[in-house]
């Protein structure tokens, strides 16, 4: 035991050099700026578009010019793993340490889930979504807004609809990613298409980050009308590359995530499969409206490596950075006394998006125009999503009847 | 009465056959040595009757008791005792810690989280009085794994006695040893109390025909010879086997 | 006890001052760092220190504690938020749970040795991350089950830095305690042999084998406990909580600090924190920092900061020795 | 029946490329005891670059070559340059191992981000042909899949059991200390199976970003699939591991075809069960 006392005084003598370096680094900042925290993805699979989240950050700054009513704005750039642990330590680091006022992220689901959590805890701190979609995320964490895009049923707003009537397609089965998010893509098409008539005699849940899908291509019924797919980026490309090795020739409707820039742009061929596949999303990269066509050249001139478009990414953390920048001008950077004229002006903000006017609900979730899109070949060999028809004032409450989506729910074989 | 009998025992390891119908009586008291060539089968006769290795056929009696399909541990516990050729002890572990574990190891209860005082101080004095028994106790404080080589086979035979053992097994105990040491342990050996029985391997042919009460010649995992010192060293086979090799000092 | 045991001038001093050290410490620094380093680096000491004591004093290098950590995580989840169980009747079902998780861990491999027991370690351990992830109607799957607070000691709220530091901080204390006591009984002389040649173990009478499951179940309790004080910490358990990710986290924590010192996972903890915490402010790419942090220490320095501490400790003694050759006991 | 029929055959598909990367992992462990952590790291990495050197030469067959290649040589600089300082220190050349794979894998987001990259496959093998005999229509890649396992398993078996490297180091799994008493250079062997083992996984890697795709995240699923294949079949021999990634394979695609949402767990619940009736593995030697 000798050694003990020595090792632990050691460790505690590195931690106070630490924690003193870093309070001379706060204390050095100077004037009253605002002081915002983003989190963003930078490890793993989604890193390309987290990076995309950050680039969305950016050029909001930029818009407003570095500032709102005199307060200097501070971002401080934190980069997680896609995972409920790093998005908590990282948004820990960001409130505690960085102090920061408000918080703009994260941009997945699980972490959606670990950050509300968490913002129970700092009823002082607002805290914005970047794009995390996670069904009832706002809901009873009275200092966490969502402006873009609401939650994943509402991503797929419209297309239940269309797929009967339009697409003329009566009976589907869905195929989607086991988790919370999975599970809002296929709840918000399944019960927006039963509502319509529809019927789903078949739901299959795959693990999130399979590899290998030819055994669930056989499970597939092979006397439905069309395949709704629900999987991310790696897994859709894998399920699809595992479908057409073996042959199958079904009609597909294809989730937001599905047919997203990531897998869009990946490094193959396999997507070319998806030209023509109906989706939907909170954006499209085709919109006509000067908005939009102003966002994608400012995009283009800042980021000529970026995606062929802004993706969900850069446009959901953009719209969520104006709206929170808007609001803050309307109370002139005010964030005192707990933030409360800050969140009322959140809350009656309706702000003109890339993609059409968007607020929040009663429960601090957003409210927009939703697309229903069509995947087209685009200039140079790259794909795009064209807008098929648009879907206004898309709530969440439309599809949160009955609950939370679930593996089983909701359901109408 | 007898101490340990081995009778028709079998032992294969795949194809090959270890041991072949190998019987084996010793006396209580007795001093008996098992020799023979490399491979003759000697160490696997002695896994065999701590219980390492299960024969295929035979039966194993600890004074007079059936314990063939007993474990190495309830054997253990019957008073068998054994030391290995290349020292097996407790490394890391003080040379005292090595013995307090043999004692108490034989003498149970197995879990004893928080021990009583008394039946502690029972256990040290124990432990202390084997390691006099073969001249250790300047080292009871060192790690194990510090001894020389022959001042750990000694710590072994300590362990194999300590705690009661009425029966040991002792493996080469002088192998690897220089001649001052090789006197130690012979000395130590004669030393012991003629209450516990004693069976060796041993090389070396002084040693083994100066403590010997009676001899065993394995060869080829068959038992070759068996009997006193005089008849052993006459037997024609046993000749042929080591093709006169020391046999004659 | 520990401490004024052996020579009181040296030893006790700096016991003392660790121990006043550690009292005022969170008093000075900022919520931060006593919630976010120390609290933190408290309770993930608790779990390295299942795994650095099956190292040290049993020899088994097990990967599957972050595994049994996350089954007490989530049985206290399950429990308190699910069930609405009381939060002292959620605690033991969660040590039960995670005590009853490691003991059928050890049924299965305890006859496995080394390197081996690594592995399959390794293994039982993303057992419980897939079974988590697949599990949907009881652990909700991906996301996890959010909402679970620690609960509140009179008006005192254990979520807030400064008591959760010092409940974190002193029952890690108290485990490095009972594990310390425990190895100078019969039971901790028995393990240590077994460790050090269970061949010879069984030769003088001992069941090997249920010492090594003792050791383990007993581990698995140890890591359950860090189960409890971490889900309280992080509000939420999921199945991310568990994967290799965290498990080479973990692993990190004991090897800084030393496999062979317990003592050392608290100063491996804070140190992992305090890396991890700031070295994504300098780069983007801190997995690599991590990596190449790692790496150093495994190749420069094996017996971690544990490790270097007593090589420069017996070092001072040396000369103070040499200073002072009358010095008496 | 032809739904079982075709995920038996996929069982048997996952099972060659699990075979390609867990007889490099068992190999290395078989002789050197180490548990290469990084052997998921080297296959990604493979995979990359056999897409880069497509990519670039629009020649699959020399992106296999390239990628194997490169990881044999990384391969050989990991035990050259870090892991044969600390021989015979198991838990060391693991730990090494993990940091080398956390750095890898940091190292290859950075550089190819976190987009799913497909390798286009060979012309002659991009389609699905008719199984003779029935009415099954499968992938010609993945049965050519087949037929580079059970070739590579060959080879590796000829090198094994007929060459006399293959006798040294078969004697240096059975007891590494003989070999080193027969006056062997037993360091060349090490480098040897070192280099093979990461080649093996390498072009693994490039094997399946033309069956599936390559993203981060699939370095550490085929790691955990290796580490379960030999731990079912038994560690450190080559039919082992061949049993091994057969097993695994038919869990992994019975679990998904059949049980979905418990795929995994399903792998490591048969992993529970070997280890119950048989700790050795299935055809691991007692130990």
């Amino acid at each position: 035991m000798s050694r003990s006392s020595e090792i632990i005084s050691a460790a505690l003598l590195a931690l106070f050099m630490s924690a003193t370096a870093s309070n001379v680094a706060l204390s050095a900042a100077a004037g009253t700026p605002i002081r915002i925290g983003v989190l963003s993805v930078n490890q793993g699979p989604a890193a390309a578009g987290g990076a995309d989240g950050f680039r969305g950050i950016a050029m909001a700054v930029k818009e407003v010019g570095g500032a709102i009513a005199g307060h200097p704005i501070k971002i401080i750039e934190e980069g997680t793993d896609q995972t409920g642990p790093t998005a908590l330590a990282k948004v820990r680091k960001l409130v505690e340490q960085d102090h920061v006022q408000i918080v703009i992220g994260p941009g997945s689901g699980d972490e959606g889930i670990a950050v509300s959590n968490y913002a129970d805890r700092q009823p002082g701190v607002t805290f914005i979504a970047g794009i995390a979609a996670g069904e009832a995320e706002t809901y009873h964490h009275p200092n966490v807004f969502r402006f873009a895009y609401g939650d994943g049923a509402q991503w797929v707003a419209g297309l239940g609809r269309y797929a009967y009537s339009t697409l003329g397609v009566r009976k589907v089965a869905t195929i989607g990613d086991n988790y919370s998010f999975g599970y809002a893509q296929v709840g918000g098409f399944v019960s927006e298409f039963c509502q319509a008539g529809g019927h789903v005699p078949k739901e299959l849940w795959t693990p999130l980050g399979a590899t290998d899908y030819s055994s669930v291509v056989p499970q597939i019924p092979s006397d439905t009308d069309a395949v709704y797919i629900a999987l991310n980026g790696a897994d859709a490309i894998n399920f699809l590359t595992a479908y057409y090795a073996q042959g199958g020739h079904a009609k597909f409707i294809a989730s937001s995530i599905t047919v997203d820039e990531s897998v869009l742009s990946a490094k193959g061929s396999i997507q070319n499969h998806l030209v023509g596949v109906a989706s939907a999303a909170p954006l499209a990269d085709t919109l006509e409206i000067p908005a939009w066509n102003s966002f994608v050249k400012a995009y283009k001139q800042h980021y000529p490596s970026g995606f062929a478009y802004p993706s969900v990414w850069a446009t959901g953390y953009y719209t969520n950075a104006m709206a929170a920048f808007t609001a803050l001008a309307k109370v002139n950077g005010d964030l005192s006394g707990h933030q409360q004229a800050f969140r009322a002006a959140l809350q009656s903000l309706t702000y003109q998006s890339p993609t059409g006017p968007i607020s929040v609900d009663g429960n601090r979730n957003g409210v927009f125009t939703n697309y229903v899109t069509s995947t087209q070949h685009g200039p140079n060999g790259t794909l795009l999503n064209a807008v098929v028809k648009s879907v206004p004032n898309v709530r969440e409450e439309t599809f949160l009847r009955g609950g939370v989506a679930t593996p089983t729910h909701p359901a109408c074989p | 009465m007898l101490a340990l009998e081995v009778s028709n025992v079998t032992v294969r390891y795949g194809g090959v056959e270890a041991l072949n119908r190998v019987s084996l009586s010793v006396s209580e008291g007795e001093r008996h040595v098992v020799l023979g060539p490399n491979g003759a089968g000697k160490t696997t006769l002695f896994n065999l009757i701590l219980g390492e290795v299960r024969p295929a056929a035979g039966v194993i009696r600890l004074h007079g008791e059936d314990v063939t399909r007993r474990s190495v541990v309830q054997r253990v516990r019957r008073g068998l005792g054994r030391t290995y050729q290349q020292p097996e002890v407790l490394a890391r572990l003080r040379v005292e810690d090595n013995l307090i574990l043999a004692v108490r190891g034989r003498i149970g209860p197995r879990f004893t989280v928080f021990s009583k005082r008394e039946r502690d101080r029972d256990t040290r004095k124990r432990a202390f009085a084997a390691l006099n028994a073969v001249a250790l106790g300047g080292v009871a404080e060192r790690r194990a794994h510090e001894l020389a080589h022959g001042q750990a086979k000694q710590l072994e035979i300590a362990m194999a006695l300590a705690g009661g053992a009425r029966v040991v097994l002792l493996d080469e105990p002088a192998s690897g040893l220089s001649a001052g040491e090789r006197k130690q342990i012979t000395a130590v050996i004669d030393g012991l109390d003629r209450s516990v029985t004693v069976i060796v391997i041993e090389h070396d042919m002084d040693i083994a025909f100066h403590i010997a009460d009676r001899l065993t010649v394995l060869h080829q995992g068959r038992v070759l010879a068996c009997g006193d010192p005089e008849r052993v060293r006459a037997a024609a086979e046993v000749r042929e086997a080591y093709l006169g090799s020391g046999l004659d000092g | 006890m520990i401490a004024f045991h052996g020579a009181p001038s040296g030893r006790s001093l700096a016991w003392c001052s660790t121990l006043l050290a550690a009292i005022v410490l969170p008093f000075l620094a900022s919520s931060f760092v006593t919630q976010d380093i120390l609290a933190l680096a408290a309770w993930s000491a608790i779990v390295a220190m299942s795994m650095v004591f099956l190292s040290k004093y049993g020899g088994m290098i097990s990967f599957a504690q972050v595994g049994i950590y996350g089954v007490g995580s989530y049985s206290f989840a399950i429990l308190a938020v699910g069930h609405g169980v009381p939060w002292y009747g959620a605690v033991a079902g969660a040590l039960v749970a995670a005590t009853l998780c490691a003991l059928l861990f050890a049924l299965l491999v305890a006859r496995t040795y080394g390197i081996y027991f690594l592995m399959v370690t390794l293994a039982l351990g993303l057992v419980v991350y897939f079974l988590t992830i697949s599990n949907y109607g009881l652990t909700h799957g991906s996301g996890g089950i959010p909402g679970v607070n620690p609960p509140h000691l009179g008006s005192i709220s254990l979520a807030q830095p400064i008591p959760e530091y010092f409940l974190d901080s002193s029952v890690a204390f108290a485990v490095l305690l009972g594990l310390t006591l425990l190895m100078r009984t019969q039971f901790g002389l028995a393990l240590q042999g077994c460790r050090d040649n269970p061949r010879k173990m069984r030769a003088m009478g001992y069941s090997v084998m249920s010492y090594r499951v003792i050791a383990f179940t007993l581990a698995g309790s140890i890591a359950g406990i860090g189960g409890v004080l971490g889900v309280w910490y992080n509000g939420i358990i999921a199945p991310s909580y568990l994967d290799l990710t965290r498990i080479i986290d973990f692993l990190a924590i004991a090897v800084i600090g030393g496999m062979e010192s317990l003592e050392g996972t608290f100063a491996g903890a804070i140190i992992y924190a305090i890396v991890t915490t700031y070295a994504s402010s300098f780069t983007d790419r801190y997995n690599t920092v991590i990596g190449l942090v790692l790496l150093a220490i495994v190749m420069f320095a094996p017996g971690g900061v544990g490790g270097l501490v007593s090589r420069v400790g017996a070092r001072l003694a040396l000369a103070k020795a040499q200073l002072t050759p009358a010095s008496t006991e | 029946m032809e739904e079982f029929a075709l995920t038996t055959l996929n069982g048997v598909a996952m099972a060659a490329l699990y075979f390609l990367v867990a007889a490099g992992f068992s190999l290395i462990f078989g002789v050197m005891r180490i548990v290469n952590m990084a052997h998921g790291s080297l296959f990604l990495l493979g995979g990359y670059l056999g897409w880069s050197v497509a990519a670039l030469t629009h020649s699959w067959l020399l992106a296999i070559v390239a990628a194997g290649a490169a990881t044999a040589a990384l391969g050989l600089m990991l035990q050259q340059g870090l892991l044969r300082h600390y021989q015979g220190q198991e838990l060391t050349e693991a730990l090494i191992t993990i940091a080398v794979s956390i750095v890898i894998a940091d190292l290859l987001v950075a550089t190819y981000g976190g987009l799913s990259y497909q390798i286009p496959a060979p012309v002659p093998l991009g389609h699905s042909i008719r199984i003779p005999g029935t009415a099954l229509r499968y992938s010609s890649y993945s049965l050519a899949l087949i037929g580079v396992a059970l070739a590579t398993g060959l080879a590796l078996w000829l090198f094994l059991e007929r060459t006399i490297w293959g006798v040294v180091l078969r004697a240096g799994i059975d007891d590494r200390q003989m070999v080193a008493v027969l006056g062997l250079n037993i360091q060349r062997i090490f480098a040897l199976v070192f280099a093979i083992g990461a080649g093996l996984a390498g072009m693994a890697g490039v094997l399946d970003g033309t069956l599936l795709s390559l993203v981060p995240g699939v370095d550490s699923s085929y790691l955990v699939a290796a580490l379960a294949a030999v731990i079912v079949g038994g560690m450190g021999s080559l039919e082992g591991s061949a049993v091994g990634a057969l097993v695994v394979g038919m869990a992994t695609e019975f679990g998904i075809g059949y049980f979905p949402s418990y795929a995994e767990a399903l792998t490591f619940a048969v992993m529970a069960v070997v280890l119950v009736v048989r700790p050795t593995g299935l055809l691991g030697k007692a130990r």
